[in-house]
């Protein structure tokens, strides 16, 4: 036996060994608990526990934690495969606004649902043929989308806002069952859903591939472009599915409600682990992400910090989450 | 003889020139070009002041109006590139707001220089030469709905303040109208103030996070419209039915929701008339009619008794009478 | 032989100048590699010293440890009579040594002045800008002295690999390099511009350069070299003036290891149908005209130089590039598509470079085993994690792939070991065609002896295999029959009766079969 | 062909966006009234400048496959320090000291956390974004910084020989970009950061000392764009520049510079730059509502990109 082969099989101790058992997303996903915990007990110290660390108040995180995760959470999967889309917050926009045209003339929640969803997946479609077909680089392309998109939505909008939409369709956003919000129980389908797609489908076995090593995947048999056009598409349909969340819990839409959720989206990802280089990271992290994004604005909120610490807040947490995986995995692995 | 030639030669230039002359005055009021700004294309309340704008243009017979929005709401750079081109354009009258009181005024010192007659609207800018301001006390409005809200839960509670735009007058002031409010009422303590941007999702969320801090919450103050329904809808999904919400503004959402007694009162500040009054005091400029230097629209407090006039689609709406406003 | 060896040892200690550069005893070994062993030779100015060596014969470590990028364990280097350590590229530059590789380092949107003097660039006294009037001057007299005319705004990207060639060596020669590696400057070149290679070689001789050139041809080798060494195994195996020597010579030194040193083959099945049958190939990657065919049961050698098109022949079966004109048929089929149809044909291909186009790197073990045969172990789409576990985990039992858990990251392994993951690939998606691409490159020679019991293992079970291969012994020893590429087409067919490795270099070489049994 | 005997230049491929820049100039200035005039012209170049000095560093930046989303909200943040200095009774030359110095310390974090540790630049621009923007907010809680005196407009309003000194200074960074890009050792070094960065290593260049250069050089830039920026406004903005930085990649990339192989020329970007301008101020002119100039940006940023691809894709295969 070779000495390579010798110092090969050795089992590997240290952070490096507790990664392997755990596993990437896992090892990844433990340090955001870690972070996450590490946030909560810093709060519930600062606010002498008695309103942060209520019931009511973490099912309170969680909810404004699901709509930044909902739009996350097809992007995670475009970025697992290796590219990127930039244009999913005027997506939700767009899809959103044409939903509540929709609403407000029919009168019926059904049509509305069903205009945005096939707005926003339409557009990812696009999407993902400019990458795959006309072989344009994702982030470029996504981009001319993000304003062609949103300048319909300005269009159609013309500066007015719509709202008031039926009772049931606001269960979406604002109902409780069993005493947990709805947009709640939507992230959680969404995660079990991705984590189902990405762990226990092949199709996010080869996702992973793709984003790994695109040239390896092709050589391998894998429909690597028929997989980019899903994930794209993927991506837009979620960002429909949030536009409706959004509409269902504030109730109106006006053409400037996608913009700035698109940064906070992409952080909540990054936080979460995911590479943008592809192949790492996972559904799960996306969501971890988007708790620590709501908690530290939450927890703000609560000390009664003025809100213009949140953009440094949030950047320091974006390269804390960033770094970490830096010391965990080391230099040559893929990270951020 | 020659000077008779000369007379009857005078006599067809005048029968000739006359009636042109005299057709040339209203030909010339019918094609004012005027250029109207708006901080964004966003709030419907500017959708509001467009609406009342347009409709003065139409029944004063003016040739036409321009929008002009950033394209990214609030966005100053693009305000000041706008207004640049637009003095290039040269129209003869611009209706302008700001995005920033400050920033834009050497961009409208440009415009005076250039002599275009600038009409401000909707919020004082900071400087420049205006021929007319058309507004509303945004303090009063403040101090008024404040008043009224503090009122209506008996002068004692815990109230809590959505500011906009940090650094924006028309959020400044507003809330020092509601501080004045409060201050004069000494039953009612104030349990935090937190910008809501003007915007609904984060007025939502800041309210959500306030539920959590504070157990009861007996009114909210918000500064605009947009925020005290996004407030509405927070304290409806948690069933905080105790809370009430006053806006400020009468956006049409506002007065169904006051209809629908989701909301409590909102301070009037109607973009529809600010864009009536403000178009009309500049075309009456331009055909050389008086016109004041300033203009302050009063405010009433809107809540269920008297909401009938606001409660019409946009194009059912009514300019208010010239002479009621330009007192 | 070692006869030979030592009279050529006698005759250059004695008579020649002080060499300029010189190796004794040098050692350097790896993991389960011993890549050096002992060597010594002696670089004089004013002549070209051919390093002849099958791959793995320790060519490429002895130009790194030249170079500096390696540092050796044992052994020392003289220079100009005095004794150098080479612990960097830069100590290697200050002594005058410049190393050609065969892929370029030259930064495409630069253009070849840039190029030249990146780095280095000669600057105005005042402000320190870089002074490009001195710096092109400069660089065209470099290449004016290899009676090159180029226009040296020229960038990079725009150039042909002979003329990035002919850049480097300039780079070189701008450094006044007194001893010029080059490592295969003829591989992926035409012959008329390997002539004018040739010509820029015997002017820097003339100019009294030092030139260590590495090169697979005998016709090069005797053109050219006025000195040769013929590594094998990391060892010396002789060292002696071109006159001294013949092709056939040379050859059996390169090759003469007791045979079934690599490995022996057992058995010998029937071939059965026809697996792969490619009629009047063409594509636009420089493959002309190929035909070949591939039987079940049967492991058919495709040898040649490096770019001679053969991994470009894969790669076009496997439909990685498109065929521009002929058709490939698969157990009878033909077949049209990328790689996604053709691998469920029942294809595999074994990429050349494994860490970039066979790996995920960066995924484990289990992953890169699987990500061939989803399709397969999982025909309704539902990946269960814990038959992917047992899957693998067979896998790396039956191919005794080395590694402690089947999380392991593919990075971690061995080169071995991760050529039997890239075997093991094809093999849970149940292939019966499988293309191996140089399968034993850079792994050491037990995993070597184990890929082509594998190998062997599955033609026994009834698969066709096409092994492409530079390492004649490999050819030899395992094929049933090989053909052999030149220039982008098939030179010729050897049936196993008629597999020798001189034959196959003739051909290689030559294209000429006729030459063959003058050879043997 | 590739006989090593000879070689003459081939020319290259001029960018997509030089023609269409032409085409929609000229469109403008027949079909746009008030288009040519001198005013308008000078309009065009003073709302132009900004995004030019941006977009200058921001080529390198891109070029070495690289990319700084920090640039606008740096720039927000340079130009509340600076007016800031400027309330408080410091000279102008001071102020533009401050803002410079604070540009090039978070061009230097970005720098080294990009080259050092090799961490990817998005991820790192976004949290140095997040840091600038808040920085930026909290010390001005939000508000506009006022009262800076007449130094900065009046500097602002200079305009030696008609020529807006906004635009002079603009251009002048064009110049020194052009300079450090094609005329110092620098400049090739931002070449093979991104085209071959071992041929760097291996000619025993400190990369990481150029790598970091690149990002400071943004920095630099940004703080003195921050002094345009101020005198524009007359105040400092906490948030006014947020979005300046896409409008800058915009500009690159429509400029024909790619994220990959070093492949990048500084006047495409200059172009894009015009591009830009061109037709934001000319749909202002037409009277055109702004969500039509939203939607033709994105247009305008998808044909180029394709077109560019496209004839990259002929041009290798030829």
């Amino acid at each position: 036996m070779s000495r390579a082969a010798q110092r090969d099989i050795q089992p590997r101790s240290g952070l490096a060994g507790l990664r392997e058992r755990l596993g990437d997303e896992g090892f990844a996903f433990g340090l955001r608990i870690i972070l996450i915990l590490g946030i909560g007990v810093f709060l519930s110290a600062s606010t002498q526990g008695q309103s942060f660390l209520s019931t009511a108040n973490i099912l309170n995180v969680l909810r404004q934690a699901s709509l930044i995760f909902l739009l996350a959470s097809g992007l995670t999967l475009v970025i697992l495969a290796g590219g990127f889309d930039l244009s999913v917050a005027s997506n939700l926009t767009l899809s959103a606004c044409l939903a509540a045209g929709v609403m407000k003339a029919t009168g019926s929640p059904l049509l509305g649902a069903a205009v945005a969803l096939g707005c926003s997946t339409f557009a990812g479609l696009c999407n993902g043929m400019a990458v795959t077909l006309l072989r344009l680089p994702p982030f470029l392309a996504t981009y001319g989308t993000l304003w062609i998109l949103q300048g319909l939505a300005f269009h159609y909008m013309g500066g007015n806002e719509i709202f008031g939409f039926p009772p049931a369709f606001r269960l979406l956003g604002t109902g409780f069952v069993l005493g947990i919000p709805v947009p709640v129980y939507l992230m959680a389908l969404v995660l079990a859903l991705g984590t189902v797609v990405t762990r226990h489908l092949n199709i996010g076995q080869e996702i992973y591939a793709i984003g790994a090593n695109p040239v390896a995947a092709r050589l391998s048999g894998i429909p690597v472009r028929r997989r980019q056009l899903a994930v794209y598409t993927a991506s837009g349909l979620m960002a429909g599915v949030a536009a409706l969340v959004y509409l269902a819990r504030v109730n109106s839409a006006d053409s400037g409600i996608g913009e700035p959720l698109l940064l906070p989206a992409i952080a909540a990802i990054l936080i979460g682990g995911t590479s943008l280089f592809g192949g790492v990271g996972s559904v799960l992290g996306t969501v971890a992400g988007s708790v620590i994004l709501a908690l530290v604005i939450n927890g703000m909120n609560l000390l009664n910090v003025k809100s213009t610490w949140q953009p440094l807040v949030v950047g320091v947490v974006l390269l804390v989450a960033v770094l970490a995986d830096l010391l965990s995995r080391g230099r040559r692995e893929r990270i951020g | 003889m020659r000077t008779w030639n000369t007379l009857r030669l005078a006599g067809i230039v005048a029968a000739v020139v006359a009636p042109v002359l005299i057709g040339a005055q209203p030909a010339h009021a019918a094609n004012e070009r005027l250029a109207a700004f708006y901080k964004n294309q966003v709030d419907p309340h500017f959708g509001l002041v467009r609406g009342g704008v347009e409709a003065v243009v139409k029944q004063m017979g003016a040739g036409a109006v321009t929008h002009y929005a950033p394209t990214r709401p609030n966005n100053l750079a693009e305000q000041l590139s706008q207004i640049e081109d637009v003095s290039v354009k040269r129209p003869d009258a611009i209706l302008f707001m700001a995005v920033d009181p400050r920033g834009v005024v050497p961009a409208i010192e440009k415009v005076n220089a250039a002599g275009i007659p600038v009409l401000n609207y909707n919020d004082r800018v900071a400087g420049g030469k205006y021929t007319t301001y058309v507004g509303a006390d945004d303090f009063k409005l403040g101090l008024d709905t404040g008043r009224y809200a503090l009122r209506a839960i008996g002068g004692e509670g815990l109230v809590v303040i959505i500011e906009g735009v940090k650094g924006s007058t028309t959020s400044d002031q507003r809330v020092a109208g509601f501080n004045k409010a409060i201050e004069e009422f000494p039953k009612i303590k104030l349990l935090a103030s937190q910008p809501g941007n003007f915007q609904r999702l984060p007025a939502l969320q800041v309210m959500e996070n306030l539920m959590q801090a504070h157990p009861r919450i007996d009114m909210v103050l918000a500064a605009a419209d947009a925020m005290a329904l996004g407030a509405v809808e927070a304290l409806e999904a948690a069933g905080r039915k105790t809370a009430k919400v006053v806006g400020i503004n009468g956006v049409p959402e506002a007065i169904a929701a006051i209809k629908a007694g989701r909301l409590l009162a909102t301070g009037e500040f109607d973009g529809y008339k600010i864009g009536c009054v403000a178009a009309t005091a500049a075309l009456r400029g331009l055909r050389g009619q008086p016109v004041p230097a300033t203009i302050i629209l009063q405010g009433t407090v809107i809540d269920r008794s008297n909401l009938g006039p606001w409660d019409v689609p946009m194009d059912k709406r009514v300019c208010p009478k010239w002479e009621e406003v330009a007192r | 032989m070692t006869s030979t060896v030592t009279t050529a040892e006698r005759s250059a200690a004695g008579k020649d100048p002080a060499p300029l550069l010189e190796l004794r005893e040098v050692c350097k070994s790896f993991p389960g590699v011993r890549a050096l062993d002992g060597v010594s030779m002696q670089i004089h100015a004013h002549e070209v010293h051919m390093l002849l060596g099958e791959n793995g014969a320790g060519k490429s470590s002895l130009i790194k440890v030249l170079y500096g990028a390696y540092a050796a364990d044992s052994g020392e280097i003289w220079c100009d009579g005095r004794r150098v350590h080479i612990s960097a590229p830069a100590a290697a530059r200050a002594l005058g040594i410049a190393v050609i590789f065969q892929e370029f380092s030259l930064v495409p949107y630069l253009d070849i002045a840039q190029n030249i003097y990146l780095g280095r660039e000669p600057r105005h006294r005042i402000a320190g800008l870089v002074d490009r009037r001195r710096m092109h001057a400069a660089a065209r007299e470099v290449l004016g002295s290899l009676e090159l005319d180029y226009d040296t705004r020229t960038l990079a990207v725009d150039l042909g690999v002979a003329q990035q060639q002919m850049v480097e060596i300039a780079k070189a020669l701008s450094q006044d390099a007194r001893i010029v590696v080059m490592d295969e400057p003829t591989a992926s070149i035409s012959d008329r511009e390997a002539e004018a290679l040739f010509r820029v070689i015997r002017r820097l001789r003339e100019a009294g350069v030092a030139i260590v050139y590495i090169s697979h041809r005998m016709k090069e080798v005797f053109d050219l070299g006025d000195r040769i060494t013929v590594l094998r195994d990391g060892r010396r195996v002789a060292s002696l003036r071109a006159g001294e020597a013949t092709p056939e010579a040379l050859i059996g030194m390169m090759v003469g290891r007791p045979v079934g040193a690599v490995y022996e083959r057992q058995r010998f099945p029937v071939p059965g149908e026809l697996a792969l049958e490619v009629r009047g190939l063409a594509t636009d990657t420089g493959v002309k005209g190929v035909d070949l065919n591939v039987r079940a049961g049967e492991i058919v050698g495709l040898s040649g130089l490096v770019g001679a098109g053969r991994t470009e022949v894969a790669r076009a079966v496997f439909g990685a590039d498109p065929i521009v004109a002929g058709e490939v048929r698969i157990f009878g089929e033909p077949v049209k598509g990328g790689p996604e149809t053709v691998a469920r044909r029942g294809v595999g291909l074994l990429p050349e470079n494994r860490k970039q186009e066979g790996l995920a790197l960066l995924r484990s073990v289990q992953d890169n085993l699987l990500s061939a045969s989803l399709w397969k172990l999982f025909p309704r789409g539902w990946f269960k994690a814990s038959a992917a576990r047992t899957h693998a985990q067979t896998m790396i039992d039956a191919l005794s792939i080395a590694t402690p858990d089947a999380r392991r990251r593919v990075r971690m392994l061995s080169g071995g070991s991760q050529q039997k993951t890239v075997l093991g690939k094809w093999l849970s998606a149940g292939c019966r065609l499988f293309i191996f691409d140089e399968p034993t490159r850079g792994i050491d020679v037990g995993a070597k002896a184990e890929v082509f019991a594998l190998i062997e293992e599955l033609v026994a079970k009834g698969a066709a295999v096409l092994l492409i291969s530079s390492e004649l012994a490999e050819i030899v020893h395992v094929c049933d029959r090989a053909y052999v590429m030149r220039d982008g087409s098939i030179s010729g067919e050897l049936a196993r009766a008629e597999l020798s490795e001189q034959k196959i270099l003739w051909l290689a070489m030559h294209g000429a079969v006729s030459h063959a049994g003058a050879a043997a | 062909m590739n006989a090593p005997g000879a070689v003459t230049r081939r020319p290259r491929l001029l960018p997509s966006i030089v023609p269409i820049t032409a085409v929609l100039a000229i469109a403008a200035a027949l079909a746009v009234p008030g288009f040519t005039s001198g005013p308008n012209l000078s309009n065009v170049g003073q709302q132009a400048a900004m995004l030019l000095m941006l977009s200058m560093p921001m080529t390198l930046v891109i070029m070495s496959e690289g990319l700084d989303l920090s640039a606008g909200a740096l720039l927000s943040l340079c130009g509340v320090v600076l007016a800031k200095v400027l309330v408080a009774g410091a000279g102008l030359p001071l102020a533009l000291l401050a803002s410079m110095g604070i540009g090039l310390v978070l061009g230097l974090l970005n720098g080294v956390l990009v080259s050092v540790l090799t961490l990817p630049p998005f991820v790192v621009t976004l949290g140095t974004l997040g840091i600038a923007q808040g920085a930026a907010l909290v010390v001005t809680d939000g508000n506009a910084v006022t009262g800076i005196g007449p130094q900065a407009a009046s500097f602002y309003a200079l305009a030696p020989l008609g020529v807006p000194v906004s635009l002079l200074i603009a251009l002048a960074t064009w110049g020194l970009t052009h300079v450090l890009l094609y005329h110092t050792r620098f400049g090739n070094s931002v070449f093979a950061i991104g085209g071959h960065r071992d041929a760097l290593v291996l000619a025993g260049v400190r990369v990481h000392l150029y790598h970091i250069a690149i990002y400071a050089l943004m920095g630099l830039v940004v703080g003195v764009t921050a002094l345009l920026l101020t005198g524009r406004m007359n105040s400092g903005h906490p948030t006014v520049a947020i979005g300046m930085e896409f409008d800058a990649i915009a500009a690159v990339v429509l400029g024909g510079t790619a994220f990959e192989r070093g492949d990048g020329r500084l006047y495409g970007t200059v172009f894009g730059v015009a591009t830009i301008g061109i037709v934001r101020n000319a749909l202002n002119l037409m009277g055109i509502e702004s969500s039509m100039q939203v939607v033709s940006i994105g247009v305008l940023v998808i044909v180029v990109i394709f077109l560019d691809s496209s004839r990259k894709q002929k041009g290798r295969a030829a």
